[in-house]
């Protein structure tokens, strides 16, 4: 479809803008479908219209008609040239789901937990906002997104995106935005009184303007978006006084998993943390996967279920018992021990 | 006692009806219990060693007696109905009040069970003294699937003892048709098959035994 | 044409004891049927008044007609009401309990004492939902998700029991029906022969019987989570709030079938008798029905593509939803392809089929639509979806109910309609209906969340297009009931056939005698054979 | 008579291999060991007992019908749950 029909069709359609090219993709699909769709159903109204007045009864007396019966083959057979053209979509939105979730290399982590009733938004490197979320324009973004309390679902209509923050997991999402802006973010599940207004706001940034707000400015756009009345709750957090991976070291201790895991290399009663992350483990099975976050989110959750060789089955679980965010910074400190931690990612 | 009721043709058409009834009503009874047996499944997935370690703990030799105890019953049932088929009232009548004895006795064993576990301090919602005292993390979520489970299939054996109690008073009156104690024996069966399937989930699959 | 009901009146069903007792006691399946549709209107105007305050509430944005509190609760009761009062209950209980004996040649259901428990059941469910509602309420909306409905102050425990209790009222009816099906039949009548209305009924019956009990179980699940806090869903103690939505859905997407095939069922009577044709295929529409029936369990899944399922399950979900649309595209098609060649009369009963076909097509459409992954991502949990329901439910079920309700009226009532009316008011139905939800489609693709009782602004013109065309509905609704209870006692004395229709519900007097058939009824000639001179008319001969 | 003893008999002798079978140590196969063993004893139950042998298409149907219901619960979010590496805080 050439761009300015596109354009045309979404305003016809009352679609907001696309901003990246996964959602112009998907507005491509959306355009097919809903034109047969309306097709279809103008086809068959259309078709009922043309026989009733075609065949339309003069006078009371009801007339006797033919007997018209179509073997079942052709209502099947027709069933099947439909369901090709069903399946044909599912095709190419199956292949557009996958790519919603396939995190793109290099992508710019960040983390989002959805609480009654805000966003919370944390990253590596940048500020811990509320409310407004602020990402690099031109440069693939992955959300891990969690809740506190209740299903949330983040929604991003200028994206097309969309994911449930489940509580006690993280589901993840990815996007890359062309241009710089600010977008509208909704919670689209309910989630309890104030749900109508769990509103929060995308700042996509020209790659220099990200780079000063990394370093503590302010760009105009984002503090827009934080006194912008029509979305009303993003505001900027405090910023925070130490990076993600400094709180996560707080964290460890607090949660006392420094009792059992060094950080200089020498192995304890559970593996030392230096050089932890991206190497290879081998477990008491024998298989051999490589720590990554999910490996150790695992660990903390479910620590009986992937042992580590030659350490004993110690470790508690922390299900329930740390707040996602926490569980996020530790993974951020145990990234920052690797030893390769500095360099380029 | 022989008459049908109006709207049927005939008595032999009014049992077919009912017969059937029963039948379908069983298969929604059976998915009754799909959601707890869906959810073992689901949370033994996610918790292989706390499921292990929390069937461990139960007592699987209550468990056995309780399945030999339930599945005697259900032979005893099948044949009082065959008794009865067979215009045998006294034979019939000792078969079912047997059954029911025998399912007074499996409720005993149940709550006996319960007693044990609410003395260990096994409550469910991860409440009591066992859950405080270190248990694995998943063995709550076991142990509530376990009362509510074994709970609910309880609570089927009582209605289907009481059914089956109010039946063999019947019989002893003369008053009973074979075709409406084959009701009551089917509902019985049913329930004796769903302990079929709780007996290894909750007693046996713990691994290997300490 | 003599006025039969005259003949009949003294042996009508509704004759003989009139007291209220006689009524409450009943063992009748058409005063039952009477009863459930009675009962169900009432919650279908309930429900509608909870539907007019939520559209005024979204008239502007911010809070103006009431805050969120009594927004959320009011949104979960008209959910909960329409739902599981109006929706499950209308066409199967009411209408189906009315025709099926009829249908098959029987002279009830099979087993009336617990038909008439059903009723009861229903009842006191119904009771015990709307304390639950207007006693606090719960503010959950229906899908009563976890961790949040477990979490809630409201009052949620009535509520689910309530609509615990209307499931066991679902399952006594369906056990009844599909019982009844196969075992009451007048001698001779083959499966393959019966109405299409008794296979949709049928259908409808199975799933109720297999899918409810498991919603019943989840019911009680969460209700222990609220009162108790056993933690069997709660992710801090490591349950999974997903394995309860998909335990929902298990239900809930079937549940969808129970509302729209009986609707079917009515459109396929309704479709032969104003055409005066057999339907273009009756295997078709038979296999279809069955194959809504099974395959309407296989696709729950696709309520849930962005909670984070694996993602091949998500594609199988997505396939299996194409597979059920392919079913209901086949009823359609044969719908229409009857009209071919037939000798149409234009009545009220037939224009709302003409809505309902193009209301339809568009909601099932949009329903492909919202199966295609990627698109849902964007539709799911906003107006868009909200709308496509709607299509299916207000513009599917509704208007195929008000179609029953005008064909069926004289052979429940024994009178007309006036159908100046009745067309009247089907025009208005549909209007209102594009006006209230075409708007809700475009709101979706905005971005509009739905459960939301406060929005941006630049949304705010669609809204009142919406809450306008709410009121044309509302307008109409209120219109067509005042019309019918006014034909009740001033409406023409119908012939017990008035529309020369070849179903066998009208091979008997209209109202029917209390056993439905004097003698055995004549099935000799097929429910769709219009080939023959003259149409049956009146209470057949005996052979 | 003698078929019902027969069953009978056939059920209390599974009952107890399947005991028997549980103080095994049979690691992975354990489970299904024992929902084998328990399949076998529902169908002598459902066959025998139930007189699904004798009974009408219908009944059969209706009895089939709870069965595949449990097949397409189990099986289809299965492939969810199993594929989706759970519940953990898994960022996959």
């Amino acid at each position: 479809m050439i761009p300015a029909s596109a354009d045309l069709m979404r305003d016809v359609l009352f679609l907001p803008e696309a901003a990246s090219r996964q959602a112009r993709d998907i507005d491509a699909l959306h355009f097919w479908v809903i034109s047969a769709t309306m097709l279809g159903a103008l086809a068959v109204g259309l078709t009922a219209l043309v026989f009733l007045v075609k065949y339309r009864r003069m006078g009371d007396r009801p007339r006797p008609t033919r007997f018209i019966a179509l073997p079942v083959k052709y209502e099947l057979a027709m069933a099947g040239l439909l369901l090709g053209l069903f399946l044909a979509w599912w095709f190419v939105g199956y292949r557009q789901m996958i790519a919603l979730q396939r995190a793109p290399e290099g992508a710019l982590e960040i983390y989002v937990t959805g609480k009654q009733w805000m966003w919370k938004f944390a990253s590596a490197d940048g500020p811990d906002t509320v409310g407004v979320l602020v990402v690099p324009a031109a440069r693939p973004v992955r959300l891990l997104i969690t809740a506190r309390d209740v299903v949330h679902s983040f929604f991003v209509p200028a994206l097309r995106v969309k994911q449930d923050a489940i509580p006690g997991r993280y589901t993840s999402l990815s996007f890359t935005i062309d241009r710089p802006g600010s977008f509208p973010v909704y919670c689209a599940e309910y989630c309890g009184l104030s749900h109508s207004r769990m509103w929060a706001t995308l700042v996509a940034l020209p790659p220099e303007e990200y780079q000063r707000w990394l370093e503590g400015a302010v760009p105009p756009a984002v503090g827009e978006a934080g006194g912008n009345a029509d979305i009303a709750g993003g505001r900027l957090g405090e910023r925070e006084a130490i990076s993600i991976a400094q709180r996560g070291e707080q964290q460890a201790a607090r949660y006392g998993c420094l009792a059992c895991h060094t950080v200089d290399g020498q192995p304890h009663i559970g593996p030392t943390w230096r050089g932890l992350f991206g190497s290879e483990r081998v477990l008491v099975t024998g298989q051999r996967l490589v720590a990554d976050a999910a490996y150790l989110t695992q660990s903390m959750m479910r620590p009986m279920e992937d042992l580590v060789a030659g350490y004993p089955p110690v470790m508690p679980t922390y299900q329930g018992q740390m707040e996602p965010a926490d569980v996020a910074a530790i993974v951020e400190y145990i990234k920052s021990l690797r030893h390769d931690a500095g360099r380029a990612p | 006692m022989a008459e049908h009721a109006a709207h049927f043709e005939s008595l032999a058409r009014q049992q077919t009806a009912a017969r059937f009834a029963m039948w379908v009503f069983l298969a929604s009874e059976l998915l009754l219990f799909a959601g707890l047996f869906f959810l073992y499944m689901c949370y033994r997935l996610y918790w292989p060693a706390a499921f292990a370690s929390g069937v461990g703990h139960n007592h699987a030799l209550l468990g056995t007696v309780n399945t030999i105890v339930l599945i005697t019953a259900s032979i005893t049932v099948a044949m009082g109905l065959r008794k009865l088929q067979h215009g045998a009232p006294r034979a019939a009548f000792r078969l079912v009040a047997t059954t029911v004895l025998l399912a007074g006795l499996f409720l005993v064993v149940k709550l006996t069970e319960y007693g044990v576990h609410i003395d260990e301090g096994i409550l469910p919602g991860g409440r009591g003294r066992y859950f405080a005292e270190g248990a694995l993390p998943g063995e709550a979520a076991f142990f509530t699937l376990y009362w509510l489970t074994t709970g609910l299939h309880a609570i089927h054996v009582t209605v289907g003892a009481g059914v089956l109690l109010v039946m063999a008073w019947r019989i002893r009156r003369g008053t009973l048709r074979a075709a409406q104690l084959e009701l009551g024996a089917l509902y019985w069966h049913l329930v004796d098959a769903i302990w079929i399937f709780l007996w290894p989930l909750y007693y046996l699959t713990g691994g290997a035994p300490k | 044409m003599t006025p039969t009901t005259e003949r009949h009146a003294g042996e009508s069903y509704l004759g003989g004891e009139r007291t209220l007792r006689s009524w409450l006691t009943t063992r009748d399946h058409k005063r039952i049927g009477l009863m459930f549709l009675i009962a169900t209107s009432l919650f279908l105007f309930v429900g509608g008044l909870f539907a007019l305050l939520l559209r005024l509430e979204l008239l502007a944005p911010r809070e103006t007609l009431m805050g969120p509190m009594t927004y959320n609760r009011m949104f979960t009761a008209h959910g909960v009401v329409m739902v599981w009062l109006f929706m499950i209950p209308a066409i199967p209980s009411g209408f189906g309990n009315f025709l099926l004996p009829l249908m098959i040649g029987a002279n009830d259901v099979a087993f009336p004492r617990l038909n008439l428990a059903s009723f009861y059941i229903y009842v006191a469910g119904a009771v015990v939902a709307l304390f639950g509602l207007f006693m606090g309420g719960a503010d959950t909306g229906w899908t009563f998700y976890v961790p949040y409905s477990a979490q809630t102050a409201t009052a949620v425990v009535p509520v689910l029991i309530g609509v615990f209790i209307l499931g066991w009222s679902s399952i006594v009816t369906g056990v009844n029906f599909i019982a009844t099906v196969h075992t009451m039949r007048a001698k001779g009548l083959q499966w393959m022969q019966m109405p299409l209305f008794v296979w949709a009924i049928y259908g409808t019956s199975v799933i109720q019987v297999l899918a409810t009990p498991v919603l019943g179980l989840v019911l009680l699940l969460i209700g222990m989570e609220h009162l108790f806090d056993w933690g069997i869903f709660d992710p801090r103690r490591g349950g999974d709030p997903v394995i309860f939505q998909h335990l929902f859905w298990f239900y809930s997407h079937p549940a969808v079938y129970i509302m729209v095939l009986p609707a079917m069922g009515v459109i396929s009577e309704v479709v032969c008798a104003f055409s005066r044709k057999n339907p273009l295929s009756y295997q078709a529409i038979v296999i279809a029905t069955v194959g809504i029936t099974f395959f309407g369990f296989l696709a729950w899944g696709h309520h849930m593509f962005t909670a984070g399922m694996s993602t091949f399950a998500a594609g199988s979900f997505g396939i299996l939803s194409m597979v059920v649309a392919i079913f209901s595209a086949i009823k359609v098609f044969t719908w229409t392809g009857t009209l071919y060649q037939g000798s149409i009369s234009l009545k009220a009963p037939l224009l709302y089929v003409l809505a309902f076909l193009f209301l339809f097509v568009f909601g099932g459409m949009t329903g492909v639509a919202v199966a295609t992954m990627s698109l849902d991502v964007h539709w799911h949990d906003t107006y868009f979806v909200v709308a496509h329901f709607h299509f299916i439910m207000v513009g599917g079920t509704l208007t195929a109910f008000l179609a029953a309700v005008h064909y069926w009226f004289p052979k429940v009532t024994g009178r007309n309609y006036p159908e100046t009316w009745g067309v009247a008011m089907a025009v208005l139905v549909f209007i209102g209906f594009n006006v209230t939800f075409v708007p809700q489609f475009l709101l979706g693709n905005l971005g509009m969340p739905r459960r939301y009782y406060d929005y941006p602004e630049s949304m705010q013109w669609l809204h009142v297009i919406s809450t306008g065309g709410s009121w044309l509905l509302g307008i109409a609704l209120l219109t067509t009931v005042l019309y019918l209870a006014w034909s009740l006692r001033h409406g023409a004395v119908a012939t017990d056939n008035p529309w020369h229709s070849a179903g066998f519900e009208w091979r008997t007097a209209s109202p029917p005698p209390p056993y439905n058939f004097p003698g055995s009824p004549a099935l000799h000639r097929g429910a769709y054979d219009y080939t023959g001179q003259e149409p049956p008319e009146g209470p057949a001969a005996l052979p | 008579m003698r078929t019902y003893a027969i069953t009978g008999a056939a059920l209390l002798a599974l009952t107890l291999l399947s005991y028997g079978v549980s103080r095994l140590d049979l690691g992975g196969a354990e489970m299904p060991v024992a929902m084998a063993i328990a399949t076998v004893k529902v169908g002598l139950v459902a066959v025998y007992f139930m007189h699904l042998r004798h009974a009408p298409a219908g009944e059969r149907l209706f009895a089939l019908s709870g069965l595949v219901m449990y097949v397409v619960l189990f099986g289809i979010a299965a492939t969810d749950v199993f594929l989706r590496r759970t519940t953990g805080f898994l960022p996959q």
